[in-house]
């Protein structure tokens, strides 16, 4: 089979792509799992065969590359699980886990055909893809910027982003017009695909249309029909998001869909599950205000109800000042009157107590008086009576002193004592006391009681010679 | 000067009399005159007490007469009281 | 200075004259006069009183003549009071 | 100098006679004549006496023909007294 | 300074008229023209509380005559009330 | 000079005499005319105190007569004694 | 400065005069008044909510050569309302 050529063997390139083929047929027996990024789908309609191209990146560059190739029977199956698990066709860009066989072609060189996608390992991906969206809108502090736009109380100049013939579209006006109390809400269509790979710039474009005018409205309604949930690609693309949360308007979303939220959705000043939800929620707000309208006309009448209250109050007042007035006069008059009777009571006591006082005084001024004589005439028979008691004690005592004396003077009488039986012996006429003077054979003339005898003195003796 | 006795000196003048006479410092020879003016004072006394009684009842028998309540009408002749009653 | 009296002065004297009666602070030689004026004084009060609850009165009666709701209808010639009411 | 005398000083001539006579201070000789004198100022004071009583008893005889209290209506003719009544 | 009264201000004096009252403040004296000046204040605040009672009535008529819905139909002569409508 | 002895005099002169005799000093010769002249003086004294006592008891008995208390009244005739009382 | 009354303006006005009347915080003297300014942002709250407001043509105009909207069929002619109505 191989020629020699200058000696060397030398082999044809089919040879060569042969012999390789035979090599990997021998060592890669069985199809595997493979991670990678399907860089680009390249789906060829006519054939239906999809042609993707396999990189895996590293710090933005790209390590390795592969060719792979689907098939179309292969493509219409796994296209169909993987919408069926993740609500979207398969797509470019995001990284995949896929069943695959290495093939080798003489024509073609090597690729990868590709037997299946794991469509749960995409969601994650796409999940993830999602979330660095979020991520990346937070860290440029765009993310819920619009819903901090006010939302007028009534949202009455409506841009509409949809398209025309949207089965949403439809519902959404149908209950706006329909609305019972004939609340006038307009609306201006900017049509725009919503759904596969232009949708979002589209939207976006028209986004930047309605920006110009925004001053002829109040807001902005993204409106996208309900039943599938296919293709909501566009609403978590990375621009269209950023767009919604710097625009100038309130972005208000009804996407009919049955998955998580979409980043658009997120970012969006207010979002309905469906397109007739966003003009019940519209509808909604006219409602409160019509309500609220009502509400205070009624409240008027209540001013009524506080001039009843404050010609009730006045009424009170002017009951209350008459009560008074008449009370305070009624008082008056009775003070008055309780003074009358006190001055009357008093001054009749007053006068009844000097009397009483009066009285008194002459009672003691009577007895008094009467006492006083009767008390000097007391004294005075007392001083009476002391004085005369004593004269007859006097006299008395004056008859006794005489008398006493008399007695005395009775016994000293001679005539008594001679009769005793003394004598009295005289000489010379005197009487003699003693013999001095006695000379024997003197005479001596002794006189007696009765009779007299003359004497001559015999013998003398002294006193003393006895 | 001669001025008229008041009441309140002629009681006073009493009430010295019988406490004098209470307290016997009032001899025999001066108790008649004392006694006569003790009696003179209460005789005054009781002259004034009574005229004062009488004025007395007078102007309340008067007050009484007036209606109890003005609302009732008072008499014609009255209205004038109340304007010549100032201070 | 000769001003008319007022209620208020007239009370007060009364209850001061009341008060001196109570206390015993009145003579009887001044007990006549203070009654008379006594008198007086409580004639004044019942005039003044008379008057006042006649003045009242016919304020009072005037006031309630009129509708008790203003929506009943007031009387024409009173639509000028209120613009005629000033301070 | 000729006065009459007054109860007092008879009173007290007589106190001394009687305490002369209890200190035996008086003689027989005197005795008649003081007994006599004793005797005459005792019948004077008793004159005196009886001559005041008199007296008192008939100004408060008097006296108490007046009502006791005043009230009772005093006799008309004993108007004038308290005016006449001046110190 | 005249100046027109206002409901609240007539509305606060009686009160505090009433209050004094109530607290016995007002004299007899005083008695008559408080009471006056009272009912003066009442008879102005009843006034002013019937204008203000037509007023509010008129405008509340209004009110409820025109429509709740305006696709019933507004009265053309509206359209000029919002271009009133100034601040 | 001759004058009537009095009492006193004549006891002095007694009671002289009887000291005499009780201290011995009398002679015989003289007593008989001391004795004499003691009875005499006895006899003047008794006389003497005789006369006094029936003039004392005729002025008590006067006075004895005149009631003890001046209320029961005095007898008629005695009032002018008092009068005649001068000092 | 005139501008345009914004309707969130009028009806935030009339929720204050609303709870300020529910609240009785409107004196007498005010509510004449109030009760008028509430009726009138009532009766333009009113009309707001049934009146057109998007001039569709002149948002074309704006828009320029850019008009790629199939606009299905708008009222020709309701923007004078709105611009009548300013503040």
């Amino acid at each position: 089979m191989s020629e020699i050529i200058n000696g060397n063997p030398v082999f044809s390139l089919k040879e060569v792509a042969e012999s390789i083929k035979r090599t990997l047929q021998t060592r890669y027996t069985s199809a595997f799992w493979v991670r990678a990024e399907m860089n680009r789908l390249n789906f060829y309609r006519l054939s239906g065969h999809c042609y993707p191209d396999l990189v895996q990146k590293s710090e933005g560059s790209v390590i390795a590359q592969m060719r792979a190739v689907m098939w179309s029977s292969d493509y219409q199956r796994i296209n169909r699980n993987f919408v069926q698990t993740t609500g979207e066709p398969l797509r470019e860009g995001i990284t995949m886990l896929f069943q695959a066989s290495i093939q080798f072609d003489a024509n073609h060189g090597l690729s990868l055909q590709i037997h299946d996608i794991d469509p749960v390992y995409a969601l994650g991906e796409l999940e993830r893809e999602k979330l660095e969206t979020i991520q990346k809108l937070k860290v440029e502090r765009l993310f819920g910027l619009n819903a901090q736009k006010s939302l007028p109380l009534l949202v009455k100049r409506l841009a509409i982003v949809s398209v025309s013939t949207s089965k949403g579209l439809a519902d959404f006006e149908q209950v706006l017009r329909e609305s019972k109390s004939g609340y006038q809400v307009d609306l201006m269509l900017f049509p725009s695909l919503l759904q596969g790979e232009k949708a979002a710039l589209q939207i976006e474009r028209q986004l930047e249309c309605i920006a110009s005018v925004a001053h002829h409205f109040d807001a902005v309604a993204i409106i996208r029909g309900g039943g599938s949930d296919v293709g909501l690609t566009a609403f978590n693309d990375f621009r269209l998001a950023s767009a919604i949360c710097r625009f100038p308007l309130p972005v208000l979303t009804g996407i009919g869909h049955a998955t998580n939220l979409t980043v658009v959705e997120m970012v969006a000043h207010t979002h309905a599950i469906t397109p007739t939800k966003l003009a019940e929620i519209i509808l909604q707000r006219f409602e409160i205000v019509d309500v609220g309208l009502d509400r205070a006309a009624k409240i008027l009448t209540k001013s009524l109800q506080q001039i009843r209250l404050e010609q009730h109050r006045l009424e009170t007042v002017s009951l209350n000042m008459k009560g008074l007035t008449l009370s305070e006069i009624m008082l008056n008059r009775n003070r008055i009157m309780d003074k009358m009777l006190e001055i009357r009571f008093i001054s009749r006591q007053h006068m009844h107590h000097e009397n009483n006082r009066l009285g008194q005084m002459q009672t003691n001024l009577e007895s008094k008086s009467g006492y006083q004589i009767w008390q000097t005439a007391s004294l005075l028979s007392q001083k009476e009576n002391d004085f005369f008691k004593q004269i007859p004690a006097f006299l008395v005592q004056k008859f006794v002193d005489i008398d006493h004396v008399e007695r005395l003077i009775e016994l000293s009488r001679p005539e008594k004592i001679l009769k005793r039986g003394f004598s009295i012996v005289y000489h010379n006429g005197r009487a003699l006391t003693d013999v001095d003077q006695l000379h024997q054979g003197d005479t001596l003339d002794i006189r007696l009681a009765e009779g007299r005898v003359v004497a001559s003195a015999t013998e003398i003796y002294e006193t003393n010679q006895e | 000067m001669t001025k008229k006795m008041l009441y309140a000196e002629a009681y006073e003048e009493l009430q010295l009399l019988v406490s004098e006479l209470e307290n016997g410092e009032i001899t025999v020879d001066e108790l008649a005159d004392k006694v006569k003016r003790a009696a003179q004072l209460i005789r005054f006394c009781k002259e004034k007490l009574h005229s004062t009684e009488l004025e007395v009842n007078m102007v309340l028998k008067e007050l009484g007469d007036t209606p109890k309540t003005a609302s009732e009408g008072l008499p014609e002749d009255r209205g004038g009281l109340s304007s010549d009653f100032e201070t």
